[in-house]
């Protein structure tokens, strides 16, 4: 006899854990905030968690713009995930994609406007592949740890590109790059008039049709199956056929291309942000971990994820009016993902209270 | 009565799945007491219960009549118990003397004294004539080896009671007859060893008594001297089986496999494990390759599978060289492949089953367009070989496989490769760990393939196996062929004679 | 000869706290668990053994103030890798998660805390430990200005941390049973060896010498503390790999490493260098660079832990 | 929606005033009115508010000021280095109550020029840089006060001390080519080179190393290169990038070597410290702040604060001279005052390549040989 019982998805049950575990993390950070100014503690929460909808429209615009490098750093990092591999250099990644647009958007003016600002993004995506391809290759044909030469190609990425800023793109009364050509910046439409902000264009969406491309990739095609399941058995990969090596390089290039585009989209954005000619890697390299752990590498999770951290960032920067530290929300996100880790025990919760009421429903039947 | 081991009433869950409904077990002081019963009968999840692995939910252990509470392999120990559990448990970059001693260790103030530890796993190696080097390390020594290595752990710290699960699984006739000496000896020292095997003629050949299990429940206790084959294996399965095949004869064909002069190397050295090999595979027949494990079988197929390079040599199906061509070309080109270790190469055991079905197939215009996964038409293929093979498992093709019974796992194999009807099979020991049901499903499957007009390479270490099913043999000694033989002509002891080297019919 | 022995001088400030912080991350990672949480832990070390410092310089300085602050630093370390091991071996969560929890999770605190208490970010030391040269072995010739002339009683700890690790690994019965669980935990716990424990003694090893790092870091590179180890944490890691796990080699990685860091930082004093047309910049990136070539030969055969990264649950098979 | 059901329980008798429940009340969630209201606002640059340099002498300028009058004050720290964060940081303090808004550094240049705009009743004070629209000209609103500093006087002074002191085996490690730096550095050269001709000595007989080390951090990798030039034998290096300062000292401490300070008296923060050559950040937040409660805020106007107006210094009483005494530092002083000696600042000066100098091997010195290490 067979009936139809209601079941949480596996994707159903990873949602309820993150729930649980965002919970969990504010509620240490409501912990926190009361612990240290009790008296200012409630409306500061409440400011965390209005996050982005503080300041109407253009709150959310900012949670957009903090957002869409770190969906895509975090994508490559969860993608990579998928594949079985430990993109640490994402940072690396970043920052190479990042010079390519600077210096696509600097230098060749010739292009037409409407066609600049998209070369160099092709060109961040390119930089940031190449980037990746390095370790990928390592792996794939000396066997070397993916997790150190990312890190090696962290610094000799950011080194380099120290270099190169200095080389052709530098304004010495600065210390930067100089500013790119209007043509070189990402579209508007309009939506800077429609959110009042000048951080808002259309780099937002094309995260978003990257987190798409990247879930029909991976669960779609017949590449997304190969690379899972090099990822998943690399010997059990091997033994049906499948060019692991050539996958572990693809997969790499893929994720470095990934983050490169984040590195362009942000630069490009015309927030005034220049290219900074600083020996320290570029955070939102590690921020992409945070962002596909919380987004358990799924595509359509790490979408979420970015938007979130997003949002509590915003807030978490607007309760320095109550005499806050813009951290508390770095140790709420840390917590959070540390709560991550309880998702097993979530899901087998779930899981044991989902059999007792199909057992009592059994017994019922029974009678 | 007096019961060295008395395991009354046990039962143990997993979830909601009873592993052991109900069991009884007693041994008497200076037994060998067989354990029997079909794969995922319960044999094992006894076995820890008893060696404190796992905690049964009911029942009671006495031993020597004193109730006792086993909650983990310390208290076993304590208990003079000591076991060989089926997947050995060595640790493949320690040496010999150090898996001797982990968790034994003689020290003084934290650090290891080796020197008093090697003198008497020397003394024990000798006394029970277990011969082993103490400074190898596991991953260098044979499987027969490692089994002795995992002897000496149990007599080590000097146990009474000794558990062998599955102990003969992966040994040659030559080891199986010494391991039942050992065991005697050990008996005769006064020591009770409960043995488990699917192997009926391994129990007539060395122990007193039987006890049976079958689905977790007890299903009783015989001596074995007045038992026949055909009652305990009738008490194991609850329903008559058929020992013999029926073969048809032969009927030959053209040459598909063609292997000249093969020479592979060996993954961590340059030594050649696979030494100038040339035969041939003919259509409608089973060519197995007999030997002794870590003679250069795997690597042989490895080579010819691609899964290893090959040093020098030529292999080519149907006339055509592949030599030097991808997997995947191989494959296309005809061949087929039940590989060794299902868990490694078989399976990406996280895929769910219709995943699996399709591992060297997905490309093909059938079940993808545009590179666009065709779910529907994989479900469908599933479910196809779900019917065809009776492939069991819970949530049918959307299974994880990793969830999966042994032997539905290599069903789920058998199936996918031989659903691609291809002209050559090889089939590395493809029943092994299985019960007597599966194993005659598989070897049925085989000949069917054979019948069909096809060629089957089978390699296996079970000269039951390699007897009943084979229409040819070769014999392979340290990376050579060194006997071409026909079954009908030789018996068992002769074959053994060939594997160990001691006798060839191929000139070198 | 004086060039040299400045090399050798400058080398330990960059090797010693990456050497120590690696042979941690060899204890976690050989008993089974990976922990990139190296970074996270060396900034809660090296936060509370500066603290410490800062608390109590008025009342004691010198070598006796330096030792205490080291054990601080440690039992903070390992304190805060308790988390880590709780998460990794009995929650069995996947080890990344915790460890870039951990890592995200220091900083921030750090700042917050410092903040709260003192409203500054940066906690200030008073270095009161550097030793110029070392009473009777400080004049051996040669060894003397080597390894017993500016320098600090750290080193001294490091290296003694490497030794007193090699022995632990090879020689010792925890070592012995540290290793089998991280090769095949069944394995050890079918001798009844506690997987569980052993795992929880690796992490928080890894903890202390991570957190002792962290303070060891920071006593010759600056004069406070500002919630950073500038990336140590990774390169630790990175060594701990080049290293292939094991003790020898690893301190041959972290002294490669920091030869290569004291050329890249201190070319000029090497005549040779100094003229050669090579900027700054190049310099900087060439312990990376060479770090990668080495690997891309050496790294053929690799010696990770088998069951590194897996968590171990009893009743698998 | 958060704190109103249970903002009763959530006050658990800590709080000192009856004005607890006032700011508890949900209102006090939605608006930022509910907060306390900050009149004095400062932005930090991405640096951090202590550190020990740039933002910490402005910060310390308007916490006397604020202390003194009693004024609300407060700073805020951007998310990230971009000009819409600061735009974001700078109207979250107006938000927040903010009637006077100092900006540190360069980097504010372009988002105080949209500001000084959009909130003509805000003031806004802007160090080291003038405010403009991206890619134009200098345009200084009513309500902004621009100020910049002659560091290479303070650089000039801190050299000539030096060598005065006795000592000619000199380094100078900037942190990153940013003007300021750059001119701290051309200060020092010529300040070096004035003395020693003063004194006497032969041609090139200063030396001189001089670098940009990259960053602005205290990092094992600066010990390294400070530790490696005292080791070749330079007496005194300037470490003029912040927190690149600690490391120096690092280095110094173990050699028994000398650091010279910057911006701020950095004689506390260790014995090696001889002097620091400082530009009066806080003097100049304190009178800014000071004209505008007074109400004569200078706006419109950018000045560059110099020694006519005090606007840079040795801080003389912590200083850890022998020779170089008090008077001989009013002298020289007055000679910079009476511009009796001009001193060079060119920091757009470029190379034939139209790559830029920024460095100063470009100087005409004489008795000073300058080694850049590239
Ligand atoms: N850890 C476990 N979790 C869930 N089920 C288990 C576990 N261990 C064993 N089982 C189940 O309990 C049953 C008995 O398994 P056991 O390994 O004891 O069989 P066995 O008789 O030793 O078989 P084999 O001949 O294959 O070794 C099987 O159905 C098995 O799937
Ligand atoms: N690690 C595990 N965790 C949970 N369940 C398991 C585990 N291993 C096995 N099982 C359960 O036990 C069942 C049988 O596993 P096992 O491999 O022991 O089969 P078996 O009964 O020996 O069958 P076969 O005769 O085909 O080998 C599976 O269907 C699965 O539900
Ligand atoms: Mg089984
Ligand atoms: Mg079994």
């Amino acid at each position: 006899m067979k009936k139809r019982k209601f079941e949480l998805s596996k994707g159903g049950k990873d949602f309820a854990a993150s729930i649980v575990a965002i919970a969990a993390g504010l509620l240490f950070g409501l912990i926190i905030l009361l612990f240290s100014n009790a008296h200012q503690a409630l409306p500061a929460f409440g400011m965390i968690l209005k996050g982005g909808f503080t300041d109407g429209l253009s709150g959310l615009a900012q949670v957009f713009y903090l957002a869409t490098p770190i969906i895509l750093t975090g994508l490559s990092v969860g993608f990579a995930f998928k594949t079985g591999l430990f993109n640490i250099g994402s940072s690396g990644q970043f920052t190479s994609g990042a010079f390519a647009a600077v210096y696509i958007g600097v230098k060749w003016t010739f292009l037409p406007g409407g066609v600049h600002w998209i070369v160099a993004l092709l060109g961040a995506f390119i930089a940031g592949a190449i980037w990746g391809m390095v370790p990928g290759i390592l792996k794939a044909v000396a066997n070397v740890n993916e997790v150190i030469t990312s890190i090696m190609m962290n610094y000799i990425g950011m080194y380099l590109v120290n270099i190169l800023i200095v080389k052709y793109v530098y304004d010495p009364i600065k210390s930067q790059s100089v500013p790119v050509a209007k043509t070189a910046l990402i579209p508007k439409a309009g939506l800077d008039k429609l959110f009042h902000s000048n951080n808002i264009n259309i780099s937002i969406f094309i995260a978003i049709v990257a987190v798409i491309i990247v879930y029909i990739v991976l669960n779609k095609t017949t590449f997304g199956y190969e690379l899972k399941a090099c990822g998943l058995s690399p010997e059990a990969s091997r033994y049906a056929g499948i060019n692991s090596k050539r996958n572990i390089i693809l997969s790499m290039t893929i994720a470095g291309a990934l983050s490169g585009l984040g590195g362009g989209l942000l630069y490009l954005a015309g927030s005034g942000k220049y290219l900074q000619v600083l020996d320290v890697l570029a955070p939102q390299g590690f921020n992409g971990i945070s962002v596909a752990l919380l987004g358990m590498s799924n595509p359509i999770g790490i979408l979420f994820a970015g938007l979130f951290i997003g949002h509590i960032t915003v807030g978490g920067n607007n309760i320095q009016l109550f005499n806050f530290v813009p951290e508390i929300v770095d140790i709420i996100i840390s917590t959070i993902i540390y709560f991550g880790a309880f998702a097993l025990l979530i899901k087998h919760l779930f899981d044991r209270f989902r059999r007792k009421s199909s057992e009592s429903g059994a017994a019922k039947e029974a009678k | 009565m007096e019961y060295v081991i008395e395991m009354n009433h046990i039962t143990k869950e997993f979830g909601n799945f009873k592993a052991l409904d109900d069991v009884t077990l007693c041994v008497k002081k200076g037994e060998v007491h067989a354990l029997l019963g079909e794969n995922g009968a319960g044999k094992s999840t006894l076995m820890s219960v008893l060696f404190g692995l796992y905690q049964a939910e009911k029942g009671e252990i006495k031993i020597n009549g004193k109730a006792v509470k086993i909650n983990n392999p310390n208290d076993a120990n304590n208990l003079n118990i000591g076991m060989v559990h089926q997947h050995f448990k060595l640790v493949h970059n320690f040496t010999v003397l150090e898996s001797i001693v982990l968790g034994r260790e003689t020290v003084k103030g934290g650090f290891l004294k080796m020197d008093e530890a090697r003198k008497k796993v020397v003394e024990l190696s000798e006394h029970y004539k277990l011969k082993i080097d103490p400074d190898s390390y596991i991953s260098d020594i044979t499987v027969g080896m490692q089994q002795r290595v995992e002897i000496l752990k149990m007599l080590y710290c000097d146990n009474e009671i000794l558990i062998f699960d599955e102990p003969t699984a992966v040994l040659t006739p030559q080891e199986i007859d010494e391991l039942m000496k050992i065991m005697k000896n050990l008996v005769d020292e006064g020591k009770s060893i409960i043995f488990i095997s699917h192997k009926l003629n391994e129990i007539k050949a060395v122990a007193n008594r039987c006890t049976v299990l079958r689905k977790g429940k007890y299903i009783g206790t015989i001596d074995v001297e007045s038992a026949t084959r055909e009652t305990m294996s009738e008490m194991m399965v609850g329903r008559k089986v058929n020992f013999n095949l029926d073969k048809a004869e032969e009927k030959l064909g053209d040459v598909t496999l063609k292997v000249e002069n093969l020479s592979v190397a060996s993954a961590n050295s340059h030594k050649k494990v696979v030494n100038d090999v040339s035969f041939e595979v003919r259509r409608g027949e089973i060519v197995c390759i007999a030997g002794i494990d870590g003679n250069g079988q795997s690597e042989l197929v490895y080579g010819i599978s691609g899964l290893m390079p090959v040093q020098s040599g030529k292999v080519s199906i149907n006339g055509k060289d592949i030599t030097k061509d991808s997997i995947r070309r191989r494959y296309l080109a005809g061949m087929a492949h039940i590989p060794e270790d299902r868990h490694k190469h078989g399976l990406v055991l996280d895929y769910t089953l219709q995943q699996n079905a399709v591992l060297q197939t997905y490309f093909e215009p059938r079940f993808q367009r545009n590179g666009f996964i065709r779910f529907d038409a994989i479900r469908e293929y599933a479910k196809k070989l779900i019917g065809q093979y009776d492939i069991r498992s819970s949530q049918e093709e959307n299974s994880v496989t990793r969830g999966m019974s042994g032997g539905n796992q290599q069903k789920v194999i058998i199936a996918r490769e031989l659903d691609r009807d291809p002209d050559i099979v090889l089939a590395v020991q493809p029943t092994r760990g299985l019960d007597v049901g599966a194993t005659e499903y598989i070897h049925k499957q085989l000949i069917k393939q054979r019948d069909n007009g096809k060629a089957v390479l089978l390699v296996s270490l079970e000269l039951d196996e390699v007897m009943e099913v084979s229409d040819r043999i070769l014999v392979m000694y340290e990376g050579e062929i060194v006997a071409d033989l026909d079954p009908k002509a030789v018996t068992v002891q002769e074959l053994g004679l060939y594997m160990s080297g001691s006798k060839r019919n191929i000139a070198q | 000869m004086g060039i040299l022995y400045f090399i050798v001088q400058q080398t330990m400030f960059f090797a010693i706290p990456l050497l120590i912080v690696a042979l941690g991350g060899m204890f976690s990672e050989r008993s089974g668990v990976v922990n990139i949480a190296l970074e996270g832990i060396m900034v809660m070390g090296g936060f509370f053994g500066i603290g410490f410092m800062h608390i109590f310089e008025g009342k004691m300085s010198g070598q006796p103030l330096l030792l205490l602050a080291l054990v601080i630093s440690g039992v903070s370390g390992a304190i805060f890798s308790l988390l880590h091991a709780f998460a990794s071996i009995n929650l069995k969560a996947d080890q990344t998660i915790s460890g870039t929890a951990l890592n995200m999770f220091a900083p921030a605190f750090v700042v917050f805390v410092a903040r709260m208490v003192q409203g500054v970010q940066q906690i200030q030391f008073k270095d009161t430990f550097h030793i110029n040269k070392v009473p009777v072995l400080g004049s051996i010739p040669v060894i003397g200005p080597l390894l017993f002339q500016n320098c600090y009683i750290t080193t001294y700890v490091g290296l003694g941390i490497a030794i007193l690790s090699g022995i632990v690994i090879s020689k010792t019965r925890f070592g012995l049973r540290l290793r089998a669980c991280g090769e095949h935990p069944q394995a050890a716990d079918s001798v009844g060896i506690n997987v569980y424990k052993i795992r929880y003694a690796g992490v928080m090893i890894s903890g202390a010498l991570a957190g002792i790092g962290g303070l060891v870091f920071i006593v010759p590179t600056s004069t406070n503390f500002n919630a950073t180890v500038a990336g140590y944490g990774f390169l630790a890691l990175a060594v701990l790999i080049f290293g292939q796990w094991r003790t020898n080699k690893i301190i041959a990685a972290a002294f490669f490493f920091g030869i290569m860091k004291t050329f890249a930082s201190a070319y000029s004093v090497v005549p040779v260098l100094r003229d050669l047309p090579i900027s700054n910049e190049i310099y900087k990136m060439i312990p990376y660079i060479a770090t990668l070539i080495i690997l891309a030969f050496s790294s053929k055969h690799s010696q990770a832990p088998k069951a590194e990264g897996i968590p171990y649950d009893k009743g698998s098979r | 929606a958060c704190g109103s059901k249970n903002n009763n329980s959530g006050n658990n008798g800590n709080s000192t005033t009856g004005n607890a429940t006032d700011t508890a009340t949900p209102t006090a969630t939605a608006e930022a009115s509910g907060s306390d209201q900050y009149e004095v606002a400062l932005i930090t640059d991405i640096g951090t508010i202590d550190d020990k340099s740039f933002n910490q002498g402005a910060w310390e300028g308007v916490e006397a000021y604020a202390k003194e009058n009693s004024k609300t004050y407060k700073y805020y720290k951007p998310t990230e280095k971009s000009d819409e964060a600061y735009i974001t940081s700078i109207e979250l303090a107006i938000k927040g109550g903010a009637k006077i808004v100092v900006c540190p550094g360069y980097m504010f240049e372009v988002p105080v020029h949209t500001e000084q705009a959009k909130y003509p009743d805000v003031k806004f004070v802007i160090l080291d840089g003038v405010p403009h629209e991206d890619g134009g000209t200098a345009d200084v609103a009513a309500n902004s006060y621009s100020i910049f500093y002659a560091e290479q006087e303070a650089g000039f002074l801190a050299g000539y001390a030096i060598v005065k002191e006795g000592y000619t085996k000199l380094g100078f490690m900037g942190g990153i080519a940013v003007p300021a730096v750059i001119r701290y550095g051309y200060g020092f050269a010529q300040g070096a080179e004035y003395a020693a001709k003063e004194l006497g000595l032969a041609d090139g007989s200063v030396d001189l190393k001089y670098t940009y080390v990259g960053n602005f951090d205290a990092t094992p990798d600066n010990q390294a290169k400070a530790a490696s030039w005292y080791n070749e034998g330079t007496e005194v290096i300037f470490a003029c990038g912040g927190a690149v300062g600690n490391s120096v000292m690092k280095a110094a401490e173990a050699a028994g070597k000398k650091v010279i300070g910057v911006d701020v008296d950095q004689s506390s923060e260790s014995d090696t410290v001889i002097t620091s050559s400082m530009k009066n950040l806080k003097k100049s937040v304190y009178d800014a702040l000071a004209a505008f409660y007074g109400n004569t805020f200078p706006g419109g106007k950018s000045v560059t604060l110099d020694a006519t107006s005090e606007g840079v210094e040795l801080p003389m009483d912590t200083s850890k001279f022998t020779k170089f005494t008090k008077d001989d530092y009013t002298a020289i002083y007055n000679k910079i005052v009476s511009k009796e000696i001009t001193i060079l600042n060119d920091t757009t000066a470029v190379d034939k390549d139209g790559k830029a100098v920024a460095d100063a091997s470009g100087l005409p010195l004489q008795f000073v040989k300058v080694e850049m290490i590239k």
